[in-house]
């Protein structure tokens, strides 16, 4: 027994102790979701940046020197991510894509700020990840008051006047909800329905009952597409045809699959536009590569916008010619405009946001296809 | 046998100390994170280790004591570490109201209670109960801890003050299991009917562990929130009480250094395995399987108290 | 007299274990409760010691109604017990196990354990000192590490009895202290009982071995079904006609 | 009123297949006084192997679809009980003699195995039943517009249960399965083999969770590695809401969560609809402390 909680104790210090360094690659972290229930999300975001990177490697690599993704898992957890984003941060990284969710970036963010590493998160779209000033945190995703502005919009152009709102309790989706709601209170429409149901559950008639005894015009639901997909597939099996809003987290073609072409049908979602609907040669020949290499186009829109964080980045280090966080964070505030991007034209503001009409509206037609809104 | 134990003992206080001296900032703040789990362990092991009931809603008592810092930190200005006995105190008389009816609940009826405890608490703190809880968002803004004087935001601090937590609870456990009430625990834990014929008032005992271990958790939620600076719900799923409850029966429950081991085991381990990516916790599953197998009283099972007699005995003869 | 029984009554569903019990229990003697297998023995030896309601009747304890009175409670007043099947803390030591029994007889609680208060310091000691007593009482003192689980059963036994002890009782109830014992261990065991006894100690004890209660004993109450059906000295009881058909006759018929 | 009824039947979907897992969880206690942690990802695994089974084999073409859907049951029941039985023998055999809270550490760590197992296989993304194996046919209840599908699935749990519930009653091995649950030692005095006793649990307990996963697959389309966490939570409160151990009682509890959650979601909230369900869990628990079916044992002393 004491030899060998020894023995642990002599492999814990030598583990500890090893710690392969090496200098020569330009090192981009990725924290994202590997395991857990986001793992989907965290496994395709490494997939977009192992492309991404191999591409640039390909045509001369960065600065003289090879381009290294060093993936790490956030579980989807604060703590875990905290513990990421320090291993990350003692592995020489010049800057770090990710993470999905708001509240598991937020619990990194004075890690990489302290440690002077560029951050680009892909899929926290919380308000507040941004008012604190910190200088290297940057986002390729909207935020959620300018989609909760989008959305509200939308509502108002399909004339509806009484409005379901509902969420999943996420932080993202919360306040989506949130904020499309204040702005529709503020235009008189009326909000007969809000409630949040629990994520990860199949069955959602229950709910699907209630909302439908409010009888309201159309349903906004600000959650994710595996729920998403199960609500349009259980309303249409009740019979009711009430038209469904989805939120950006909606855009993926599961939904379709889930719900089945003729559930999916007539179902509008807000996103930032799909790299198809891009005539950009960047976002052509990034799908056909994505095409290529992985036998399936990308699913998530979180983690195509996790591949414009890198493309920024690259950008950046290509541009300034320096790793140094500091001119990179300058460029990134002030010279980047209007970045060819996977996902349209991306520029930065002070805060780290991005700027300008990132949101399309995409219809469901009846083969599943979807079809961006004029 | 004593000896070498306390080497190892004395080996692994060194190894601590002189840590910041080799280790790089996350090897620190895993060791800090393995220190956090070894606290929650150890007031975990008060309940399920000594009083030998099924309780996996610890993380329950943990976010009381979590959010009671966040929110009078953040809307009082009260520093940080201040707020610990008071979190302490918010945990534990939760426990006290919540266990009393179920207190009585045989093994995994108490065990199904438990969870269900942890899972409306979660519940509660994301749809933002009482207005306070911030929702899903959680609270943010948590200021950093000082101690006389310093602030500590460092990873190396945070070793010291956590590890030096440790090293309190250690103390503080180590007396109480050597006592009237630590062998009341386990007496319960043994056999409740002879225990009660002996005397030891069951019910009242099985709760005064609970709102013990209620207490610390509650403590080691301040020096998480202050460590964190923002705490969200996500941190305080039934997962995690698994995890505690992993920590005591895999390291040892009843034993103070195998609980600690356990928490190196539960927290540490996945950590090395980070390099194989996706089969970390395929790796790490199968890890738990086998060390139970092959240790099924835990790593390290408590050892048989000893008692210093021979002052009862004369020259080898009792008195 | 230390201890009243007066029509205690304990009914199972429809069963009814114990019917309209009365007896008493004089102090400084050594009582029997016999009857065959089943009469409800061990059931009035549980009523007394609260483990137990009883849905009628009283019980008594020095001056005192003990009826459906917690455990731990009755433990403090005064009664402890031992029980049929061994509950010994098998993975404890012997010591621990009859330190136990010092439990009730201390006061400090958690927090006093986490201080070491000088009181705490003081009482652990006098508990260590008291259990050790009890050991050598029984005579196990040189066993006070070991294992309960690896003692023999007879010592085991015992150790139950120091246990009991160890709570400072007036009344001691034994629920078939000799089962599984030799003869020369019953024979210590009745010395034991004597010791006990001198010491000013009342036992109330529950035993199959007609040899140790008839020695033993000061006087006998006989259940069958439930019901006392007679209540005397030991000679009273070998005369009575009514147990002789009920329980010891069985062997003279056949 | 009209949605009070539709509330119940939803309820009643949902609390079917919880009465199903649940029959794992206390078939598996009964014998073994065990919690199958693991439980709700066998359940997981019945739902991926339907689907595979389902994609690969064409079944339904070749053999109509009640003899396809029978048979892919079938299959999947069998080939789940069998990574039941293998869990048993390599996880819980080997602790069948230490300390019960050490099994349950294993159970967990098989549930980690399994879940991650599933997710390298099929890789983390949901994945999508076919969905036009069974006619999406709407019939009217009363008026009320239900589903043909959801009343063959409450059907088909019923009649499984059913099954199960003759054949622990009045079959011979049912009979030792009983004696084995009641006491081992006993069990084995008389004759029961227990270690098959043991092994029969091990077969049809997962055999009818997987069956649960595969109807969930068929029923909802949408399955994830990570969904028997959520089925596996709720079918073990559902068992000790009836009274673990107890085959009625699981079927009681199952189906009596599923209507406390919706009717919890209808009328009280949807965001606290488990919170309700843990709540009346644990008022009932505090007035029947061995749940609703539950034998109270005293314990003799």
């Amino acid at each position: 027994m004491i030899r060998k909680a020894l023995f642990l104790f002599v492999a814990v210090c030598m583990a500890f102790a090893v710690q392969s360094v090496s200098a020569d690659t330009v090192k981009i972290g990725l924290m994202g979701p590997m395991t857990g229930p986001w793992a989907s999300e965290g496994q395709e975001m490494k997939q977009v940046l192992d492309l991404l990177a191999e591409d640039v490697n390909e045509n001369g690599g960065l600065i003289g020197k090879k381009v290294e993704i060093i993936a790490q898992d956030d579980a989807g957890d604060p703590r875990q991510a905290s513990l990421a984003a320090n291993r990350l941060s003692t592995m020489d990284i010049v800057a770090v894509v990710g993470t999905y969710g708001s509240s598991i970036t937020e619990a990194t963010q004075n890690i990489y700020d302290e440690s002077q590493i560029i951050q680009v998160a892909n899929g926290s779209t919380a308000i507040r990840l941004t008012e604190k000033g910190l200088k290297y945190f940057f986002r390729t995703c909207p935020r959620d008051d300018e989609q909760g502005r989008v959305g509200a919009q939308t509502i108002k152009d399909l004339g509806f006047k009484k409005v379901a709102i509902l969420h999943d309790n996420t932080s993202y989706a919360k306040g989506l909800a949130d904020e499309a709601k204040a702005l529709l209170e503020k235009d008189n429409i009326s909000i007969v329905f809000y409630e949040a149901l629990t994520p990860g559950e199949r069955d959602y008639n229950a709910i699907l009952t209630k909302m439908k005894s409010s009888k309201p015009d159309g349903v906004f639901f600000t959650g994710y597409y595996p729920e998403a997909g199960l609500l349009l597939r259980q309303k249409s099996e009740m019979g009711w045809n009430v038209p469904f809003i989805g939120g950006d987290a909606t855009n993926h073609p599961d939904l379709v699959k889930i719900a089945g072409k003729k559930s999916a049908e007539g179902f509008y979602f807000l996103t930032a536009p799909l790299p198809k609907d891009l005539d950009t040669p960047e976002a052509k020949k990034f799908v056909a590569d994505f095409q290529k290499k992985y036998e399936a186009p990308p699913n998530s829109i979180y983690a195509v916008l996790s591949g414009d964080g890198f493309r920024v980045i690259v950008e950046a280090i290509k541009s300034t010619k320096s790793t140094d966080p500091d001119k990179l964070a300058d460029f990134l505030h002030k010279k980047l405009t209007d970045f060819p991007g996977l996902t349209g034209k991306i520029s930065f503001n002070d805060k780290g946001d991005r700027i300008g009409e990132v949101y399309r509206v995409y219809r469901v037609d009846g083969e599943g296809n979807f079809v961006l809104q004029p | 046998m004593k000896e070498k134990r306390y080497i190892v003992y004395a080996l692994f206080v060194v190894f601590l100390l002189t840590a910041p001296l080799y280790l790089n900032r996350y090897w620190l703040e895993v060791l800090n994170s393995v220190g956090l789990y070894a606290i929650l362990g150890l007031s975990l092991n008060i309940i399920v280790g000594y009083g030998g009931m099924f309780h996996m809603g610890h993380a329950a008592f943990y976010a009381i004591g979590a959010y009671t810092t966040a929110i009078i930190s953040t809307s009082y200005g009260v520093p940080v570490l201040w707020l610990m006995p008071l979190s302490g105190l918010t945990a534990g008389v939760f426990a006290l109201v919540v266990a009393r009816p179920i207190i009585h609940l045989r093994g995994d009826y108490l065990l199904i209670v438990t969870i269900g405890l942890v899972e409306i608490v979660r519940i509660a703190l994301i749809n933002n109960v009482f207005g306070i809880t911030g929702g899903a968002n959680g609270i943010f803004g948590i200021p950093r801890p000082t101690l006389f004087g310093y602030k500590i935001f460092k990873s190396h601090q945070f070793l010291y003050l956590i590890w030096g937590c440790v090293a309190v609870t250690v103390f503080f456990f180590y007396r109480l299991e050597n006592s009237r009430f630590g062998r009341a625990l386990v007496y319960l834990k043994e056999d409740e009917i002879a225990a009660e014929g002996s005397g030891v008032h069951t019910a009242r005992y099985k709760l005064a562990a609970f709102v013990l271990g209620a207490f610390w958790a509650g403590m080691v939620g301040t020096l998480f929130a202050a460590k964190m600076t923002i705490i969200s719900p996500e941190s305080f799923s039934f997962w995690e009480s698994v995890l505690y409850f992993m920590i005591v029966i895999l390291g040892g429950s009843g034993n103070i250094a195998g609980v600690i081991l356990g928490a190196f085991l539960v927290i540490g381990l996945p950590e090395f395995f980070r390099g194989l990516e996706n089969y970390r916790l395929l790796m790490f599953g199968a890890a738990m399987i086998f060390m139970m197998i092959f240790r099924t009283q835990g790593i390290l099972p408590p050892r048989q108290k000893v008692f210093d007699v021979s002052r009862f005995r004369k020259g080898g003869e009792p008195i | 007299m230390i201890l009243k029984l007066s029509n205690l009554t304990k009914r199972f569903g429809g069963l009814t274990a114990v019917d309209r019990v009365s007896f008493d229990v004089e102090e400084q003697t050594v009582m029997g409760l016999i009857g065959p297998n089943g009469a409800g023995k061990t059931t009035i030896f549980n009523l007394i010691t609260g483990n137990y309601k009883p849905d009628e009747g009283e019980i008594v304890f020095q001056g005192q109604s003990i009826g459906g009175v917690w455990t731990n409670k009755i433990v403090m007043l005064g009664i402890a017990r031992t029980f049929q099947t061994i509950r010994l803390f098998q993975n404890l030591s012997a010591l621990e196990n009859v330190l136990a029994g010092c439990h009730c007889r201390m006061k400090s609680g958690p927090i006093g354990a986490m201080l070491k208060t000088p009181g705490q310091k003081q009482e652990e000691l006098w508990a260590l000192e008291h259990a050790m007593k009890q050991l050598q009482f029984v005579g196990l003192a040189d066993r006070a590490e070991l294992l309960s689980g690896n003692l023999s059963y007879g010592n085991q036994r015992l150790l139950e009895i120091a246990r009991a002890l160890a709570t400072n009782p007036r009344l001691l109830i034994l629920d078939e202290p000799a089962g599984g014992m030799n003869e020369q261990e019953t024979e210590a065991l009745i010395e034991l009982i004597f010791k006990m006894r001198d010491s000013g100690l009342t036992v109330l004890l529950i035993e199959h071995d007609m040899g140790l209660v008839m020695k033993a004993c000061n006087r006998l109450v006989v259940v069958e079904y439930g019901k006392k059906i007679a209540e005397g000295t030991p000679e009273e009881i070998q005369a009575d006609s009514r147990v002789i058909e009920a329980y010891l006759g069985i062997d003279e018929e056949e | 009123m009209e949605e009070f009824f539709q509330q119940l039947t939803n309820g009643l979907a949902v609390g079917g297949i919880y009465a199903l897992i649940a029959l794992g969880y206390t078939m598996v206690y009964g014998v073994l006084k065990l919690i199958n942690f693991a439980h709700g990802d066998l359940f997981t695994i019945g739902a991926y192997l339907g689907l595979t089974l389902l994609t690969s084999m064409s079944l339904m073409d070749s053999l109509g679809v009640f003899f396809g859907l029978l048979l892919l049951v079938l299959m999947v029941m069998g080939l789940v009980g069998l990574i039941g039985v293998l869990l048993d023998q390599i996880a819980y055999k080997p602790l069948r003699q230490s300390p019960r809270l050490s099994a349950v550490v294993s159970a967990l760590g098989a549930s980690i195995v399994f879940q991650n197992a599933v997710m390298l296989i099929y890789g983390a993304r949901f994945q999508v039943y076919p969905q036009d194996i069974l006619p999406r046919i709407v019939i009217n209840i009363f008026g009320m517009p239900v589903p043909l599908i959801r009343i063959m699935i409450l059907m088909a749990s019923i009649f499984m249960m059913g099954a199960l519930y003759f054949f622990i009653q009045r079959t011979k091995v049912g009979t030792a399965i009983r004696a084995a649950a009641e006491d081992q030692g006993a069990a084995r005095l008389m004759g029961i083999d227990v270690n098959r006793v043991i092994m029969l649990v091990f077969l049809i307990g997962p055999a009818l969770g997987g069956a649960a996963g595969l109807m969930v697959g068929l029923y909802y389309g949408q399955i994830n590695f990570t969904m028997g966490w959520i089925y596996g939570l709720k079918a073990f409160t559902a068992a000790i809401l009836g009274g673990i151990g107890n085959i009625p009682g699981a079927m009681v509890g199952g189906i009596l969560l599923g209507v406390i959650e919706a009717l919890g979601a209808a009328y009280i909230s949807i965001a606290w609809k488990d919170a309700i369900a843990f709540f009346v869990l644990i008022l009932i628990l505090i007035f029947r402390p061995t749940g609703l079916l539950g034998e109270r044992v005293a314990e003799k002393i």
